[in-house]
């Protein structure tokens, strides 16, 4: 893909090349030529919008810069177009009017850095809270971390259409894990029209990493991002770095981190595979599903000294060795999980009225599943054949071998499938990496590491690809670091699954993403109802500094 | 069969390998402040009073996410993770443990350093006798810093007068 | 005598002086209540005007329908004084209309019969055109005028004549017990069928009842309603051999309860939907006359109590609910199923919907219960396939209709959407007479069964043929425990918005007409099949046209093509008017009458 | 026996739902709540102070007349071979308490401005459309075949046949149905929609309308099992096999319970139609005689 892009549009880019097959060009003239660029990227058959950075260069560069980052997965090759946007007229042209998956990268820009995108179709606020003041951008070098400025309240949501009421599956929803207001327009119980507004656990953590964090104490927030795949964020922010400052990690290292990705892809979808059966009233399924996750909980507890946060992961490697007591645990619990999930299947499988609350509902169709990027279980669902384990290998996942299920429905049914196949999938892999650990150091030496440097990667977490880009800074600390979580494309594809369906299917479908609201952020805690804004005073705790 | 436990009344012990609440052992600490700097939520604190000599190492459970590098990085093995996971109290000062250490006085000056004396013990007695200025590091460690600048430019000026001869 | 009087004044004075409103209401209201003294002592009286022979006299079932008549003329009256607007005849004819109905009950031979029958529905045609000037209204009683004739006193006019002409007299007394021909019989069934609403000849009720002012629309489906039911029992008294005609009444009586519920549910239009309701129960009134007739001994005078009882429920319910809505028509001069919060501004009105709603979908305290109680034992307990089935369509469209008035529930529940103010006075006076009726009728039915005295044991309970239901225990138990629950667990009013899961959200509610989507599809399913017969009728007739098969075409196919273009035409005409729905239910529906009643009659 | 009765129908349902959450926990290996949970949920309820939503009377009064109506259906049914209360009420009278409870329920669900609880009414009449009839059909073949419609003449006039058999069988499925169990507690699902008719209740109204809902479920089945012990039994030997029969009804519908997902508000009303299918053809094998 890279040669046929430089053939057409080479001369008037200046290129970079960050690292084997992943080429950075910067736009510096003739911008109008950068839409039919994307265009032309994107009409290739395998291609997605892999992340979106806007980035405040204007000490270095003196403007800001807008990135897009594109993925051919069947090429494994990564192109990024970048954009200068001078300070003075900070608008450039939006990527979201022709390709749907750009909208929300783009309104997050708006609200973060007030880089304007010209033809945005939705440009209303998408990250900020209610009051947060006109014209502040927290990701502007000049926002100090710990300011929270407050300004008077208002959201314009969508007007009920043609005598459809609003059915709120809001922030408190008892189906929802995580805040996020679903806008159901229902005429009776069938859904017409959906309006989403999230972003209400936005904790602002890259602009925390920019302002206090040195290397090895962001991999700690990086591993809090999500509840339930935050290891996959933290390798993947490892290896971002990695990259920037061409570290190679041991072996040893990289077999430990892909045997602790897959034990947290095991007890995630097994913890969906329970909360889809109890969304659809079925609690024994619920309890049996979430009996079998205790077992990989406990071997993860023995293994890291912790169920969920596992704290191993460092940039270079990992902090602890698994010794040989620990390879025996590992195999023991694999062989008595393989019999109880096969006897889970089967009796999720045999049980009719479960089968049939999840067949035929929140249909994503192939074409729609690419417009809107999605990526893991959901597009995979969908038909569309990307895994990032397969497509761009890390970690040790090119020595291991493992098939990608895809189905073509598309409903929750497809998507169940998929995750049930790549539970199995995952203790084949559990136990061909723990045969082939092959010994030596866990942690790579290396010194200062070099600033103004840029490095991209992606994990396939449980939910789909992890995309972390990193810039290194001076002293130290990041300049920049993006972190965009799948679930921030999947929840812009539900409110095309939800319409047609009725309010009982709802929390199924939105659950059926597999939805991990917090890997998609925000500041304040605000209590919308009254209006009142709590702020959190960073010095509240009295011993910070 | 039922494999779910009455938790609250019956005890429930954590594994072995568990990282629980972080504990400082006040006997081997030596206020040497490696905790402070790797502490990602910033749970232990440093706090000097050069007034009256004191430096307190406060640590904050209630800020800790027990990660464990504390316990890394420190020197003397005082801060540890113990396996006790309930934290819960309903008194924000028992999460609080505060180790307080006396800071070394400069020999010269008589003004307090910004090391503790058990600081200063630890290094003497980590450096191996057999280096060669062995005497003259013994002699500089214990002087704040003023008075180290001090005797380095009187060392610097006593040497070149020595050469001048 | 002296009500017959009290009314001509009242209509004289509406005559001359056109605004007197009030004046005429009281008076008609002192009359109706004259008319209840007097038909309790008994009326027995004859006057020669005009040389033709008048003769009035009150047997048991005349008795009885003119105290319903009464009791529905004073409450209407009174509510009329302060409703009515006065537009050209409508005041004279309305107090000619309640007499007109008064006399038919009381008149002693066919000839009164029908000289009274067509004084009432004239001045039913006058008073429905009060409106005359929005299209609708026209359009609403052409319809009315023509299917009256055409259906109604056509037929009525036959059998009269054909039995004049076999037995010289009219007199009921000399015609008891005669044999008629049997098409005598079934010219009076189509007559007071089509009086009624029942189901073929159904369709001009739903327009004419919305049309006309409330306090018409009320008399209209309470008491002129109950003519048609008076009718058919003196024919049934009288001519023997009448079971020729009791399975087709039971089946359309079947067919009508189904279709009036179902279309109630679907209807936007608050009386509209009640028009459907009425069509509904007068299928319960035909059904329980159809086991009357069919059933012998214990279960007979079950019949009788039944259709007795529910004719005077019904009377009392539907003119409270016609009333009320008259209420809500005045106060926000909207009558769709929008409105909401009406309950702030109109308590009395709330607290009596509440009443009416719970007795016209037979909740137990109340009175809709004891009748359709009635019903159930008769047809439960015959044995007979037909009314068994009748029994279990009718308990299924007791649920449809409880499901149809909640939506009129819904308008008096919520924020506001509209500024409306409490009804007058006497119209609520009028509107509190016939709710407290339907408490009293629900606890002790005993009084009403003495009028037609029927021994049922003590007044507060139902006891014939080995069902007994007491009906003041039942209500009691649960009063009891209701007030019980009440005192040992008050709850004190602290008020909170209600909850919207977070995000502030105004139009949080679920619109009526969106309600009961499954049932709505089964409606629209129907439709549909319709639709498809009815095109492939009209492809068939252009197919055959675009042949030209000259002159054998002529003798030969011709006649037959213009039968089905005729078919097809008459069904396009139907649908036009009435909504497509209709035209399917009366097409598939009739065919399937047909061959339930030859089967029935056959078995 | 009736005074035994008295106090077994309001007291003894929450009981039952306590072992019901007992089971449930066994057969999903787990520990599960002791079997006065049920107890402790209601009276905690009750001594809580409700805050309303709206000021509408209907919706102060509804769980009262919900309570009421559901033990009026508790009292007319026969405790060994007559009933508490005896006012005449028969299957029809005790299908109209029933629709009263549900008419409660959903006006108080109405007069409350929150679109959950007009989902939760909006289901809970549209399901009565379906299975009301259900039920009417099943009596009506029960009345075919005796002749009458009291529950206490029915059980002793009952000659075996097989639309009698079909008759119990579509007797046992309506009281499933009716008694609110995991396919078909869909008018309250609380994951869809936070409980649908209860979502805007709390403290004491709550605590009523959830002990009514249990004393309804006992009622529905306590119906089955005295149609099943009637005919064979008498007096105080009646009661006891009574009790046994509703108690072994109880313990397979709720492990049967267990093992399913909830429908759909539409697939319940294809299950609904196809049951009055059914019904349909029974009433007239009744008819014809077996």
């Amino acid at each position: 893909m890279i040669r046929e892009f430089e053939e057409k549009f080479g001369p008037t880019l200046e290129k970079k090349v960050i690292a084997k097959n992943k080429v950075l060009y910067t736009l510096m003239v003739r911008r109008e030529d950068f839409i039919n660029m994307t265009k032309y990227i994107l009409n290739r058959p395998n291609t997605r919008l892999f992340t979106m950075v806007g980035m405040d260069e204007r000490n270095t560069e003196e403007s800001f810069s807008v990135t897009y980052w594109f993925l051919d997965w069947k090429a494994q090759e990564v192109i990024g177009i970048r954009l200068y946007v001078p300070e003075e007229e900070p608008s450039f042209p939006s990527v979201g009017a022709i390709h749907k998956g750009a909208i929300w990268f783009e309104r997050e820009v708006q609200d973060l850095l007030g880089l304007e995108a010209e033809g945005l179709p939705d440009p209303r606020r998408l990250i900020l809270p209610d009051d947060w003041p006109e014209g502040v951008y927290p990701l502007r070098e000049d926002f100090q971390y710990y300011h929270s400025p407050m300004g008077t309240r208002n959201y314009p949501y969508r007007e009920p259409k043609n005598n459809s009421t609003v059915h709120p599956m809001g922030p408190y929803h008892v189906a929802l894990d995580e805040p996020a207001h679903f806008r159901l327009f229902v005429k009776g119980e069938e859904i017409v029209d959906v309006d989403y507004r999230g972003f209400y656990s936005h904790r602002g953590i890259e602009k925390l990493a920019r302002g206090r964090l040195n290397y090895n104490q962001v991999i700690f927030i990086a591993e809090r991002v999500c509840g339930i795949c935050g290891f996959a964020h933290s390798i993947a922010y490892a290896q971002a770095v990695e990259e920037a400052a061409k570290i190679e990690i041991p072996d040893r290292a990289r077999y430990i981190r892909t045997i602790l990705l897959e034990i947290e892809r095991l007890h995630s979808h097994l913890l969906w595979i329970g909360v889809a059966a109890h969304l659809t009233g079925f609690d024994t399924g619920f309890m049996r599903s979430w009996l079998i996750r205790e077992k990989v909980m406990e071997l993860a507890e023995r293994l890291t000294g912790n169920r969920k946060t596992y704290g191993l992961a460092l940039v270079g490697g990992v902090r602890r060795d698994l010794l040989d007591y620990r390879k025996s645990l590992i195999l023991e619990t694999i062989n008595k999980l393989r019999g109880e999930v096969n006897e889970l299947v089967d009796m999720l499988l045999a049980t009719k009225s479960f089968i049939k609350r999840c067949e035929g509902i929140g249909v994503l169709s192939k074409e729609k599943a690419r417009e809107w990027d999605t990526a893991g279980p959901l597009a995979r669902a969908s038909g569309i054949d990307y895994d990032t384990r397969r497509d761009l290998p890390y970690a040790a996942y090119d020595e291991l071998s493992f098939n990608v299920p895809v189905y073509k429905e598309g409903d929750v049914l497809a998507r169940a499938l998929v995750r049930i196949d790549e539970v199995k999938e995952s203790i084949s892999l559990l136990e061909q990496a723990v045969d082939a650990i092959p010994g030596g150091p866990v942690m790579a030496e290396f010194n200062e590491i070099p600033s103004w440097r840029e490095g991209i990667s992606a994990v396939e977490a449980p939910r789909g690809e992890n995309t972390h880009y990193v810039m290194t800074g001076e002293i130290n600390r990041i300049y920049r670091w993006r972190v965009k979580a799948p679930t921030y494309n999947n929840l812009q594809a539900v409110s095309d699954m939800l319409r047609g369906y009725t309010i009982g299917d709802a929390p199924l479908i939105v659950a059926s993403i597999d939805p991990c609201y917090s890997c998609t952020e925000r500041v304040q805690v605000v209590d919308i109802e009254s209006g009142k804004a709590k702020v959190i005073s960073f010095g509240g705790m009295g011993t910070c500094p | 069969m039922p494999i779910t436990k009455y938790y609250p009344f019956e005890p429930e012990q954590a594994p072995l390998e568990y990282r629980g609440v972080p504990e400082i052992n006040p006997h081997l600490c030596v206020g040497c402040g490696a905790c402070v700097n790797v502490c990602p939520p910033d749970a232990l604190i440093k706090i000097d009073d050069y007034e009256n000599g004191t430096r307190k190492i406060v640590l904050d459970i209630g800020r800790c996410i027990r990660c464990a590098r504390c316990e890394e990085v420190c020197p003397t093995r005082a801060i540890r993770l113990t396996r006790e996971f309930e934290a819960a109290s309903n008194d924000r000062i028992c999460h609080v443990e505060i180790v307080e250490l006396k800071l070394a006085k400069c020999r010269e000056c008589g003004k307090y350093v910004d090391y503790t004396e058990r600081q200063l013990q630890k290094v003497l007695s980590l450096i191996p006798p057999g280096i060669l200025e062995f005497d003259r590091i013994r002699e500089k460690l214990p002087l704040c810093r003023e008075c180290k600048r001090l005797l380095t430019v009187v060392n610097a000026t006593k040497f070149e007068e020595e050469m001048r001869e | 005598m002296l009500f017959a009087l009290l009314f001509i004044i009242a209509s004289i004075i509406g005559l001359i002086k056109r605004e007197q409103v009030k004046i005429v209401g009281l008076l008609s209201a002192l009359a109706s209540l004259a008319l209840v003294v007097e038909a309790l002592s008994g009326i027995d009286a004859t006057y020669s005007i005009l040389g033709l022979e008048f003769a009035f006299m009150t047997d048991t079932i005349s008795r009885y329908f003119c105290i319903l008549v009464g009791i529905s003329g004073l409450a209407v009256s009174l509510y009329t004084a302060e409703y009515m607007e006065p537009r050209h005849l409508n005041l004279a004819a309305y107090s000619v209309f309640i007499l007109s109905m008064a006399l038919i009950v009381l008149s002693r031979d066919f000839l009164e019969f029908i000289i009274f029958w067509e004084l009432m529905t004239i001045a039913s045609y006058v008073l429905i055109v009060t409106y005359y000037d929005n299209t609708e209204t026209k359009k609403a009683s052409i319809i009315y005028l023509v299917a009256m004739h055409a259906f109604n006193t056509a037929p009525l006019l036959l059998a009269i004549g054909a039995i004049y002409s076999q037995f010289g007299t009219l007199d009921y007394s000399t015609l008891q017990g005669v044999y008629v021909p049997t098409w005598v019989i079934w010219a009076f069934l189509l007559g007071f069928i089509s009086k009624a609403g029942i189901f073929p000849v159904h369709f001009w009720l739903p327009e004419a009842h919305p049309v006309a002012p409330s306090n018409v629309s009320a008399l209209l489906s309470g008491t002129m309603l109950k003519m048609a039911i008076y009718g058919m029992i003196r024919v049934v008294e009288l001519f023997p051999g009448s079971e020729a005609i009791a399975r087709t009444m039971v089946v359309l009586a079947i067919l009508t309860i189904a279709i009036g519920a179902i279309m109630a549910l679907v209807q936007k239009d608050i009386k509209r939907l009640m028009a459907y309701s009425s069509v509904d129960n007068m299928g319960y009134l035909f059904l329980a006359l159809g086991a009357y007739i069919m059933l012998d001994r214990v279960l007979k005078k079950i019949a009788f109590l039944a259709l007795l009882l529910h004719a005077f429920n019904h009377l009392v319910f539907k003119n409270l609910l016609f009333m009320l809505s008259g209420n809500v028509l005045h106060a926000t001069g909207r009558k769709d199923l929008e409105l909401r919060g009406l309950g702030k501004k109109m308590p009395f009105t709330a607290v009596m919907s509440v009443v009416g709603i719970l007795s016209v979908s037979a909740v137990p305290p109340l009175n809709g219960f004891i009748s359709k109680w009635l019903i159930y034992q008769a047809t439960f307990l015959s044995k007979d396939p037909l009314l068994v089935g009748g029994g279990v369509i009718s308990l299924f469209a007791s649920a449809l209709t409880l499901a149809a008035y909640i939506k009129i529930y819904r308008i008096f529940t919520g924020e506001p959407n509209v500024e409306a103010h409490e009804a007058a006075p006497l119209m609520l006076a009028g509107e509190a007479i016939l709710a407290f009726l339907c408490v009293v009728a629900g606890i002790f039915p005993g009084i009403i069964a003495r009028i037609i005295n029927v021994d049922v044991g003590n007044p507060w309970l139902i006891s014939i043929g080995g069902a007994t239901f007491n009906a003041l225990l039942f209500a009691g138990t649960l009063c009891s425990f209701i007030i019980a629950a009440a005192i040992a667990l008050p709850t004190k009013k602290n008020l909170d918005a209600p909850w919207t899961t977070g995000e502030p959200v105004d139009e949080f509610e679920q619109k009526p007409e969106h309600m009961f989507t499954p049932i709505a599809k089964f409606g629209k399913k129907l439709s549909f099949i319709g639709e498809r017969i009815e095109e492939r009728f009209s492809s068939f007739e252009r197919w055959y046209s675009s042949k030209d098969l000259g002159y054998l075409d002529e003798i030969m196919f011709m006649p037959v093509i213009k039968l089905i273009e005729g078919t097809s035409y008459v069904i396009k005409e139907l649908s036009k008017n009435l909504n497509a729905l209709l035209a399917v239910t009366f097409l598939v529906l009739f065919t399937i009458v047909l061959t339930m009643a030859v089967l029935a009659g056959v078995i | 026996m009736e005074l035994l009765g008295a106090i077994v129908a309001p007291f003894l349902p929450p009981l039952l739902d306590g072992v019901a959450r007992k089971v449930k926990a066994l057969i999903q290996n787990r520990m599960g709540p002791s079997i006065f949970q049920t107890w402790y949920d209601i009276i905690t309820l009750l001594s809580m102070e409700p805050t309303l939503p709206t000021g509408s009377l209907a919706f102060r009064l509804a769980p009262y007349i919900a309570l009421a109506s559901a033990l009026c259906m508790a009292f007319m049914l026969p405790y060994g071979s007559n009933s508490i209360i005896n006012f005449g009420g028969d299957l029809i009278a005790f299908i109209y308490v029933f629709t009263l409870f549900s008419a409660a329920l959903v006006f108080g669900a109405l007069s409350v401005e929150n679109s959950y609880s007009h989902a939760g009414a909006n289901r809970e009449l549209t399901l009565s459309l379906v299975f009301k009839p259900l039920f009417t059909i099943t009596i009506g073949i029960f009345a075919l075949k005796t002749g009458s419609l009291s529950i206490t003449q029915i059980a002793h006039s009952i000659s075996p046949s097989l639309s009698i058999v079909g008759a119990y069988l579509l007797l046992l499925y309506v009281a499933y149905v009716e008694a609110g169990f995991i396919p078909y507690d869909i008018a309250e699902a609380e994951t869809e929609i936070l409980e649908g008719p209860l979502s805007e209740y709390s403290g004491r109204l709550l605590g009523l309308l959830k002990w009514a809902l249990q004393i309804k479920r006992f009622a529905m089945i306590w119906l089955f099992a005295s149609f099943v012990t009637l005919p064979i039994a008498e007096g105080v030997f009646a009661f006891v096999l009574q009790m046994m029969v509703f108690l072994l009804a109880y313990l397979l519908m709720v492990t049967y319970e267990s093992l399913n997902a909830r429908y759909r508000l539409d697939q319940a009303m294809n299950q609904g139609m196809k049951g009055i299918v059914i019904g349909a053809v029974l009433t007239i094998i009744a008819w014809l005689g077996w």
